[in-house]
């Protein structure tokens, strides 16, 4: 289990190959990374964190996946800071034995760590600034776990 | 105590974080007694529905003790990922 | 979309890095990549293939997926061939603005490509040789979409 | 037309094509056609349900119509992923 906050961009392509790399006995392994989506007007978003609890809070989220799946392995990566449209936030990524375990926990890391790990995303604009508001769908999704 | 805003909290508050010395038993005490040093406290804390808080870097109710505690922290719904 | 066969091992970095690369209208990128499992008896894995109707079947499937998800873009590899123990099998990729999406697009490929797709797995082990079995699970996950 | 063979049904009929000229209606009376020429084949369709067939390399049912089609494709359920 790898717990990763930081500022600075990550390799994508390299953590997915390095992630589970050569373990025979997890045939399954699920990513899932989210990019920054821009529209005409957004010129960078800018994500603010709580230093401290994030990483505690990714690690219990992360702690639950495996207490609730037989998983092989478990990553996640946080960025906070400025980014532009196009680039990685976060990525997580897990591995099991079948597929629906890692499909499952993937999903559930996702929909925790939306939710309940203290990051706050807001958006500079040609015509302004705005926080990001929660969607009410992302609550709800955490009631099918 | 170290009492932290994050987000839309801290630009309404206008400061990152503070010491609070205070006797408040409950988080919902402590909302109160900010409210009522200055309106710019107030005014973050209008809607509490809309914020959420955490206690010692978990998140808590608005009606949790703070006997003990070390830091408390109000910020919006998280939107991560 | 891109469907490959080939019996040659592939990047698994280089294609998780290079899909949907600097999109900036999808938010959310699932990969599953499938790994050749091993115990201590397995010695390689053969995968055999119709040719033709292979390529024609991903096709169809991921066609499917692009009818029922709003995707921009989906990626499937699969190999045929000998492979040993911890090797990756196939992938496949999806990206979409949003992450439910992306996870149930991915995830309904891979229920697809189990059943659907003409690829038949021989296990060569030091105790003998033998076809593995379909799972009457596999089967069963079809239903759910 | 081409009738193929796939896994352990080519392994048992021993081949992995062939040629075959047939007035066959159906794959059903192309499956009797063969179980009735070798004890091989026989062996090799003993049980339709553990079987799969394709038509023109769509995937089909035993009672498809053969009028027109190229090519027959026999196998076991596949295990793709």
């Amino acid at each position: 289990m790898r717990i990763v906050v930081q500022a600075d961009p990550f390799d994508f392509g390299a953590e997915a190959a390095a992630f589970a790399e050569g373990r025979d006995d997890l045939g399954a392994v699920v990513t899932f990374t989210g990019v920054v989506r821009g529209d005409a007007a957004l010129e960078r978003m800018e994500i603010e964190h709580y230093p401290g609890m994030t990483e505690k809070a990714l690690e219990q989220i992360a702690a639950e996946a495996v207490r609730r799946w037989d998983l092989g392995d478990v990553l996640v990566i946080h960025r906070y800071g400025p980014m532009r449209p196009g680039e990685r936030i976060m990525m997580v990524a897990t591995a099991a034995a079948h597929r629906e375990a890692a499909f499952d926990s993937a999903a559930f890391l996702m929909d925790y760590l939306k939710s309940r790990a203290p990051f706050w995303k807001k958006e500079h604009a040609a015509d302004g600034d705005s926080w990001v508001a929660a969607r009410a769908a992302d609550e709800a999704a955490l009631t099918r776990w | 105590m170290d009492v932290l805003y994050f987000a839309w909290v801290r630009e309404r508050i206008g400061l990152p974080r503070e010491r609070v010395d205070t006797s408040a038993a409950t988080v919902a005490d402590l909302v109160a007694e900010l409210s009522a040093r200055e309106e710019r406290y107030a005014a973050a804390f209008a809607d509490l529905a809309a914020l959420r808080v955490a206690v010692d870097q978990e998140l808590a109710d608005f009606d949790a003790p703070l006997a003990g505690v070390r830091e408390v922290a109000f910020f919006p719904p998280m939107t991560g990922g």
